[in-house]
């Protein structure tokens, strides 16, 4: 077992480790905070997959601004200085057939399905290509896509309003 | 690092017969090592700095005694006093939390430092996404002060993390689109890159070009409030909040924040040399990475400067100031080095 | 107004008594929306030392050390406002020295305690620089007061029917000498301080007093004049002499937001040191010969009567009711104190406004909780 | 729009007239006392620890009725008429021997009142301001030199209200 | 060189820890936070495939929109839920029930 | 501006039966008014424009027990001022010194609010239709009223010794072995 | 034919012309203190009409796709892109004179509608995961605030909440399949997907994974379109969502949704082959379509029996329809597409008009409950008259529109011979007729004994109205056009 090995399991262990506490702790602020770790574990297994900027914005984006937003979510909406944030638990059983089922599935599925798969590849830098796919192929998108962030703010400013007039 | 290994291959006898793990370790836990002293060491210069000059701007002399000259070793009597301090965690706390968030905070300064090029050769790591990493992992920080604020179960804390979290996430936006203005001509976003194409003469630094002047000032004035620094301390701002997020915290625990706060001031002002002052270029009769510092150091300094001159603004002026000024002129901006970039 | 949109949980938050900017043991229960604060209930008390008790239980001098202590920030006009209310008991005129000397310690004090009140509002926005340039010139007039009378705090100075020490040599041509040199501290301030626009925009927006309110509440001194009322007993109501000085009754004139703002309450006391300045060199220029002590009384035994009166502090009318029984020790000393009738307006002009406003409204109105306690 | 600009602008003016004068201030002279190297060079009027010369007073305790605070405490004697005459030392003549004249600085107000109906002019207030100690007991002065006799019973403690 | 297969187990860990989320919490942000999850999953796969399935680099583009729509949408669904929270006092979905008569 | 005795005379014309005594010989002219007219004399005092007194420069308890020359009760004084005549008033009210009850005139000087907070605080006056008729300077749960002439210090409160502690003086006249003589020491 | 960026510009002016109409909103909003109330519905009904006009004015001709591939611009695009921006304007003119939205500002209103329009225009012609994805969402986000638009109100912001999770659960799903789909071909684009899939014999384990691949993608366009399974916020949806968006939903992003399922299944995982398609061996899709078309119909129609809340009896009526369009989508033929197309346009008309009627008697009355419609017909019998109208050509009664939709629907059916499909939808539309007319019983024949006051109707409401009942009426005379139309609207690109 290599160096990178134990990285990536270890890596692994932090990113799954670190969901299932999110959803089974019964502290909102400890799944908030455990998520933490989840986007980390994936910006990392992003390195390991050569995406370098794309494990950037994910910590730039995912921590730095929803989980931020998560955070406040969670403070707002209950007495602030109320340490005990709990959330009930709904049919738990049923959740986690379901949940268990879902996972055997597209874990068989993984590993038994037999995927398109190029050669190897030398890991390069994608920043570049990230920036000019942006401006050639994904033009479009890139500028749906703002036209949504658009939406998302005025919506968004709109319904945290308080007053009816401006 | 690279660099670091290859004068490790070079001057240590049988370095590559070590076994591979340690051959990769070995650099890489020297370049922490030296990360680790640096954002020690910095903060403790910083604070002598930040006492004498605020003492001297108010007619005072400050500490005196602790050292000798200038009272010079005051602040490692303050950090030895802050490590022998009694560990206070509050009974209604969350315990684990409340140990946690300092490690985070500092962590999230900490890591920034890996891709600081203090000269040539002397960055740990010069990533490719190298001014991206910096913006990202820095939103580490936010999420620590968030976990203090809550942590110690104090309104006035919670009130400062929750101040906190609000100020840096929305000047992290401007600020980002100001650094977009150096990336977009220079085009990498490596800081060894940017640094490389300010070369030549003091005029090719960014801070000599009209559309990255004001840009300067826009990651100075952003970066001062993602440090939360006068004139936008709210989040500690002692006649409202006591000492906002870590008002509960004392002995080592305060004194990580603490030294997360100047190592972040360092940090930034590092960040804009990088951008924009030239790096480590500087006339020749000085090493690069002397050069580096001292113009970080100048900007730390113009930092206290403006803390020591100004009083603060409240939380919609603060709010104010990033959305409605700041943030349409680095719109602004960038459209303009967009289209430079263009011609 | 965008403040609604820092609206968010709603809470209670006690500010104090022990808090860097109440300026004392003021304790304040915020019920703060987010950063609104929808109401204030202030809780004074905690700096009670029972002055009116004790003022039953010594004689009519030995009451002075006690003034001193409640506005410990000027107790030159404090005990100035009790002996002229016993003088007037007991139908007492004092010669013209001990008058002209009193109208020099006064001003001296205002200033002194301007530089306080104006130093501590920096550091409540924020600023800290201003604040220790403020104490620099207020030690020089401590220093001052200590050469005079030997303490720099609680002076037991003005006694019924004169002062305790005349001037030491010297004392005329150092006061001038620091005169000139705090005449350009001033300016200094202005420039650093006072039009600094954070500092305008943190203060020249709340806080408003109007003029009715400030009558309601007898606001009196700066906080009056902040709200446009050109109102001054030293001019109104002159006594040791006042009517015959020359000086003007500076107002706040609005510039910079609605008249009544805390930035005008500010403004008025930087104008009032100004002023002070001039009352000082007039005082300096004119002090007539005389014995301070001539008419000090060996025994002071006021006939049975009362009487409420009022004087000029640097934080506004400082009554005093005192009653007589024909004893010995005063019978009942009622002390009404300009901070206490402002604070009770606090509430009002609290509410809706943000947190960091509280800090720069009770900074403004210049509270010394000694003088509400008592 | 145009009031937009006109705040920039003074924000960045006014933040740039601060800075001259902080700028300034970082090479004028400080006005700090190297305390304790350097010592408070006091005025002579200063009102700081009390003293009492014991050898001139006379007991008459004025003083004690002066105070406000009640922090002087003094008990005499009448000097037997056989004793040889004592005279202050502006030639009063001591009648009354003090057997207890203790001072307690703790409550010490420094209003000097003390002092001015003093008629031997030997109870001073001194500009020594250092005496700090280690317990609130030792700021009982105790002036009288002989050591009172234990009386059989607690005298009651003179007050200015009893004692007119 | 890490299996392509052993990124995506860890994605249909998530996936699946996700979906558990939203079945089993009752608290809006909860719920939120296991969409979240879900959404990591799917990038995740999209950025291992992208690697080893396929030439460019569209998986890594997708993701990238995809982590953009997700703040979008975190952020009109926190301003949904504080306008409810206002509304109703509780976040809790159980007691959002006007509408279930 | 109007003097005293004409104030006093438009009182007594005003309200002829309501003004039970009236001085000038004193140095401040005073009315004693009986505690049920208060309120609506201070109003009128407010709002005719003749008299616009705007201003409640203070508002006073005495308690005159223990006082040789004066009966025993307890007493309320107004001090009026108008700030636009400038002139001056006092008004007094005299009550029993068991169960005082007047009514206020919050509604009518807003200040009086906390004044007489003060007063129902230190002497136990009650002033009917206070919005917050709380202690404002003792704790709420303070017993008695401690600007009362017979007012005795409780010994402690909350368990807290209220009263000084012995001074040292005392312990050391009855022989306990205290103080210096830091003079002859030094 | 592909296009490159610049030049698919000329194809492009609609979507242009409502971004343009998006951000001048936006700025009049800010600018306009006074004028604005006036102003933007002007500006949104021009640039819906001018994108109307562009879209009508486009060549018909060769299908080909845009931006490097990212849409497909085909004669089933320009239908759906018709028939949204008929949509847009009809709710546009219907919420004007909405009580329900007079309490709030409506700046927002307008700038969403268009960017939702915008975003269902760009559904229609995605031909690329990455732009499914994005307009797929620009959609669900932009409804989602458009449902709790009322933020005072309790129902509004939990109709709200509740849309935003399962709409944010069921495209995560989504999104998980894209990627796995990602995985099996290495593409990104549906044509290359399906020359990918085409090209590797899908087989062995990699059956079911693209059986994976196709429940979940099926959450995410049965979220959008209210098919069972993936249905249960539409009720509550509908319910809380002020009425003229309501309305809109039920019929816009439904219709949008069916167009990315169709262009999804068809272009990416079946094959052309003459008048028929083909799927790609492997999965049965169409069986699973087929059984969510059942399941959806046969619920929706028996959950609305029990409904006595019109809004939420009709939120059930529409799943029902989603059903019945199913039905026409999963035949992998030319004459059930067509059908479907038929379907949904006249499905617009009743389906807009029943609502609208709802809000016009809401307006006065402040109630949907259906007690409260009794003796409408004593008050308003123009209003009773429509409804009726409006409800019989929704059951199919064959002078009205309705009968054209379900007549094509069946008939497409019955051709392929899948008879006992067609059986189960006749069986519905008789269900489905008991709760229709059971509306028109209370609305004529029931009275209660309050004094029939008339109910007042604004002229621009009656206008709308009459516009609604036109071609209800008229339809089933000059089925021609739509025939013409609707047989030419159904080439895909790279197919048929």
């Amino acid at each position: 077992m290599s160096v990178t090995d134990v990285v990536f399991i270890l890596t692994a262990v932090v990113t799954v480790g670190s969901a299932v506490v999110v959803v089974v702790s019964r502290s909102l602020i400890y799944s908030v905070f455990s998520l933490l770790f989840t986007f980390f574990g994936v910006a990392v297994l992003y390195v390991f997959l050569g995406a370098d900027f794309l494990a950037g914005a994910q910590v730039l984006i995912y921590v730095g601004g929803i989980l931020v937003l998560l955070l406040f979510g969670v403070m707002l909406t209950h007495r602030l200085y109320n340490l005990n944030l709990t959330t009930e638990r709904f049919q738990p059983i049923a959740g986690t057939l379901i949940a268990a089922a879902v996972f055997v599935s597209i874990s068989l599925a993984a590993f038994k399905t037999k995927w398109k798969l190029v050669g190897d590849r030398e890991l390069e830098p994608t920043t570049q290509q990230i920036g000019e796919a942006f401006l050639s192929s994904y033009l479009l998108p890139f500028e749906i896509a703002s036209v949504l962030l658009l939406v998302a703010l005025i919506g968004a400013a709109m319904l945290v309003r308080r007053r009816t007039d401006v | 690092m690279e660099y670091l290994r290859e004068v490790l291959t070079r001057q240590v006898g049988g370095y590559d017969q070590l076994p591979e793990v340690l051959q990769i370790f070995l650099p890489m836990l020297l370049a922490c090592l030296l990360c680790l002293g640096l954002v020690a060491l910095i903060p403790l210069i910083a604070i002598w700095a930040e006492r004498k000059v605020s003492a001297h701007m108010q007619d005072r002399l400050g500490p005196m005694r602790v050292g000798g000259w200038h009272g010079w070793a005051q602040t490692i009597a303050d950090g030895v006093k802050l490590l022998l301090k009694e560990d206070i965690i509050p009974a209604q706390a969350d315990r684990l939390l409340f140990k946690l968030a300092p490690l985070v905070v500092f962590a999230g300064g900490f890591a920034a430092f890996v891709v600081l090029p203090f000269g040539e050769s002397f960055i740990v790591s010069d990533l490719n996404i190298g001014v991206l990493y910096i913006a990202a992992i820095s939103s580490l920080g936010v999420v620590g002060i968030i976990m203090a604020g809550w942590a110690s179960n104090n309104k006035y804390a919670l009130f400062g993390g929750m101040r906190a979290a609000a100020q840096i996430v929305s000047y992290e936006i401007p600020t980002v689109l100001a650094i977009l203005t150096v990336v977009i001509p220079v085009g990498s976003l490596s800081m060894q890159e940017i640094v490389k194409a300010q070369s030549g003469s003091v005029f090719n630094w960014f801070i000599f070009q009209p559309v990255t002047f004001l840009a300067f000032w826009i990651v100075f004035l952003g970066t001062l409030a993602e440090v939360n620094r006068t004139p936008f301390d709210i989040p500690e701002a002692e006649s409202e909040l006591v000492a906002g997020y870590h008002t509960e915290y004392s002995g080592m625990r305060f004194a990580f924040f603490f030294l997360a706060e100047y190592a972040n001031m360092f940090l930034v002002s590092a960040l804009a040399t990088t951008l924009f002052l030239g790096g480590w270029h500087g006339p020749g009769f000085l090493p690069g990475p002397v050069w580096f510092i001292l113009k970080a150091m100048a900007l730390v300094f113009v930092q206290m400067w403006l803390r020591w001159t100004l009083p603060r603004l409240r939380v919609d002026q603060l709010m104010h100031v990033s959305w409605k000024v700041l943030l349409p002129i680095a719109f602004v901006l960038v459209l303009a080095a967009g289209t430079l970039a263009l011609i | 107004m965008q403040v609604e949109a820092y609206a968010g949980e709603e809470m209670v938050l006690n500010m104090g008594p022990q808090h860097p900017s109440t300026h004392g043991v003021l304790r304040l229960e915020l019920e703060t929306d987010g950063e609104i604060v929808r109401n204030v209930i202030p809780h004074i008390g905690y700096l009670h030392r029972c002055f009116e008790k004790h003022a039953e239980k010594v004689d009519y001098p030995g009451v002075i050390p006690f003034c001193d202590r409640m506005d410990y920030i000027a107790s030159m006009n404090n005990s100035l406002g009790y002996a002229l209310a016993v003088e007037k008991l007991m139908d007492l005129e004092v010669n013209e020295r001990v008058k002209t000397l009193r109208v020099l310690m006064a001003e001296l004090n205002r200033i002194a305690s301007h530089l306080l009140s104006v130093g501590t509002y920096a550091m409540d926005i924020g600023s800290f620089t201003p604040f220790l340039h403020c104490f620099r010139e207020r030690e020089k007039i401590l220093d001052l007061f200590e050469w005079l009378c030997g303490a720099r705090l609680l002076y037991n100075y003005n006694w019924v029917g004169g002062v305790s020490h005349d001037i030491p040599d010297g004392f005329e041509a150092k006061t001038r000498e620091f005169l000139g040199q705090f005449e350009p501290v001033i300016a200094e301030l202005d420039k650093l301080l006072s039009y600094n626009k954070i500092f305008l925009e943190r203060t020249a927006n709340v806080g408003i007093i109007s003029e009715e309110q400030a009558l309601s509440h007898n606001v009196t001194g700066p906080n009056l004049r902040g709200s446009g009322i050109a109102w001054d007993l030293r001019r109104e109501e002159p006594y040791c002499g006042y009517d015959t000085y020359d000086f003007e009754v500076p107002v706040g004139l609005g510039e910079y937001g609605p008249l009544g703002s805390c930035w005008d309450r500010y403004y008025v006391r930087v104008r009032e040191m100004e002023q002070s300045l001039g009352l000082i060199r007039q005082a300096l220029d004119r002090l007539p010969e005389g014995d301070v002590q001539e008419h000090i009384p060996r025994r002071v035994r006021p006939a049975k009567n009362e009487v409420y009166d009022r004087t000029e502090t640097p934080r506004g009318e400082l009554g005093y009711y005192v009653v007589s029984d024909g004893g010995l020790i005063p019978f009942r000393v009622k002390v009404k104190s300009p901070c206490f009738t402002v604070l009770s307006l606090l509430p009002a002009i609290a509410r809706g406004g943000m947190v960091a406003d509280i800090i720069a409204i009770i900074g403004s109105i210049d509270i010394v909780m000694g003088e509400i306690d008592r | 729009m145009k009031r937009y600009f006109k705040d920039i602008f003074q924000s960045i003016w006014t933040v740039l007239q601060g800075m001259k004068i902080t700028g300034n201030h970082l090479f004028t002279r400080s006005c700090t006392l190297q305390y304790p190297s350097v010592k408070w060079e006091l005025p002579e009027r200063s009102r700081m620890r009390l003293f009492n010369k014991i050898e001139d007073c006379i007991g008459c305790g004025q003083c004690v009725r002066a105070c406000p605070v009640d922090c002087i405490y003094m008990t005499t004697e009448k000097r037997a008429k056989q004793e040889p005459p004592l005279f202050a030392a502006d030639g009063t003549p001591i009648k009354l021997r003090v057997t207890q004249f203790d001072i307690d600085m703790s409550l010490c107000c420094y209003c000097n009142l003390c002092t001015y109906p003093c008629p031997t002019h030997c109870l001073v207030m001194t500009p020594e301001y250092e005496f700090a100690v280690q317990s609130k007991q030792d700021f009982l002065y105790r002036f009288a030199k002989e050591e009172p006799q234990a009386p059989p019973k607690p005298a009651p403690t003179p007050r200015p209200a009893a004692a007119r | 060189m890490i299996e392509l297969k052993y990124y995506l187990l860890i994605s249909a860990a998530l996936f699946s820890l996700g979906v558990f989320g939203v079945l089993t919490r009752r608290n809006a942000v909860n719920v939120l936070m296991g969409v979240e999850l879900i959404l990591n999953s799917a990038n995740l796969n999209l950025v291992a495939f992208s690697r080893y399935s396929s030439s460019g680099i569209d998986g890594q583009m997708f993701a990238v929109f995809v982590i953009v729509v997700a703040a979008a949408e975190v952020a009109v669904a926190l301003a949904i839920v504080l306008t409810l929270y206002r509304v109703l006092n509780t976040v809790n979905l159980d007691r959002a029930d006007v509408l279930k008569r | 501006m109007k003097q005293a005795s004409e104030i006093l005379q438009t009182l007594q014309e005003q309200f002829a039966d309501k003004i039970i005594k009236s001085s000038q010989e004193c140095i401040q002219p005073f009315a004693v008014v009986p505690p049920g007219a208060v309120a609506e004399i201070c109003a009128f005092l407010k709002n005719d424009p003749g008299m616009a007194f705007d201003t409640l420069m203070c508002l006073s308890g005495v308690d005159y027990k223990g006082s040789k020359k004066e009966p025993e009760r307890l007493e309320v004084v107004y001090h009026l001022f108008s700030m636009r005549h400038r002139h001056k008033i006092v008004l007094k009210v005299e009550l029993p010194r068991e169960d005082p009850a007047l009514p206020t005139v919050e509604g009518v000087w807003a200040v009086a609010n906390w004044h007489e907070r003060e007063a129902y605080d230190m002497y136990g006056i009650h002033f009917d239709g206070h919005s917050d008729l709380r202690r404002i300077l003792c704790p709420d749960d303070w017993v008695d009223y401690p600007l009362r002439k017979d007012y005795v210090q409780p010994e402690s409160y909350r368990g807290m010794p209220a009263a000084a502690a012995k001074q040292f003086a005392q312990r050391a006249q009855e022989g306990e072995d205290l103080g210096t003589d830091p003079f002859s020491a030094g | 034919m592909n296009l490159g960026n610049l030049d698919s510009l000329t194809f492009f002016y609609p979507e242009l012309i409502l971004l343009g109409g998006i951000l001048l909103v936006v700025i009049s909003d800010i600018a306009l203190k006074g004028l604005r109330n006036r102003v933007n519905p002007l500006l949104t009904l021009a640039a819906l009409l001018l994108a109307l006009f562009c879209t009508l004015q486009t060549d018909h001709g060769s299908a080909m796709t845009l931006f490097e591939g990212m849409l497909a611009l085909d004669n089933f695009a320009l239908f759906f892109k018709v028939f949204l921006l008929v949509a847009g304007i009809l709710v546009l003119l219907g919420s004007l004179h909405s009580e329900e939205l007079a309490s709030v500002h409506r700046g927002e209103f307008h700038a969403l509608l268009l960017a939702v329009t915008l975003g269902m225009l760009l559904m229609a012609n995605s031909a690329h995961l990455v732009m499914l994805y994005l307009s797929l969402e620009l959609v669900s986000l932009t409804s989602y605030i458009m449902v709790g638009y009322l933020r005072s109100d309790r129902l509004s912001n939990e109709a709200s909440m509740k849309y935003i999770l399962f709409g944010a659960v069921s495209t995560g799903a989504m999104l998980y399949g894209f990627s796995l789909l990602y995985g099996m071909t290495g593409s990104l684009d549906l044509f290359a997907i399906r020359d990918a899939l085409l090209a590797q014999e899908v087989v062995g384990f990699n059956q079911v994974t693209l059986l994976l691949v196709v429940v979940l993608t099926t959450a995410g366009f049965g979220f959008k379109t209210a098919a069972v399974p993936f249905h249960f916020w539409c009720p509550d949806v509908y319910t809380g969502a002020p009425t003229p968006v309501t309305a809109f939903l039920s019929v816009a992003p439904k219709a949008a949704g069916f167009a990315i399922l169709v262009r999804f299944f068809l272009s990416g995982l079946s094959q052309p082959a003459g008048e028929q398609w083909r799927f790609i061996s492997g999965v049965d899709w169409p069986l699973v379509l087929i059984v969510v078309s059942v399941l959806t119909m046969t619920l929706g129609n028996i959950a609305a029996l029990t409904q006595n809340n019109l809004k939420r009896m009709l939120a059930y009526s529409s799943i029902a329809h989603a059903g019945y369009i199913l039905m026409g989508a999963v035949l992998l033929t030319g004459s059930g597409l067509k059908a479907m197309l038929v379907y949904l346009f006249v499905y617009l008309f009743m389906n807009l008009g029943a609502f609208f009627v709802v809000t016009v008697i809401f307006n006065s009355e402040k109630t949907f409950e259906l007690q409260d419609y009794n003796g409408m017909f004593r008050r308003s019998p123009f209003l009773a008259i429509a409804m009726s109208i409006f409800l019989l050509s929704l059951i199919g009664i064959p002078p009205f529109a309705g009968f054209l939709g379900k007549l094509y629907i069946f008939g497409a059916v019955i051709d392929q011979g899948l008879y006992w499909f067609a059986v189960v939808g006749a069986l519905n539309a008789a269900v489905a007729a008991f709760y229709y007319m059971r509306i028109m019983k209370h609305m004529i024949l029931e009275n209660d004994d309050r004094p029939p006051t008339p109910l007042r109707i604004s002229t621009l409401n009656r206008a709308l109205l009459i516009l609604l009942l036109v071609p209800n009426i008229v339809l089933i005379v000059f089925w021609a056009p739509i025939d013409r139309w609707t047989a030419n609207s159904i080439t895909l690109f790279g197919g048929l």
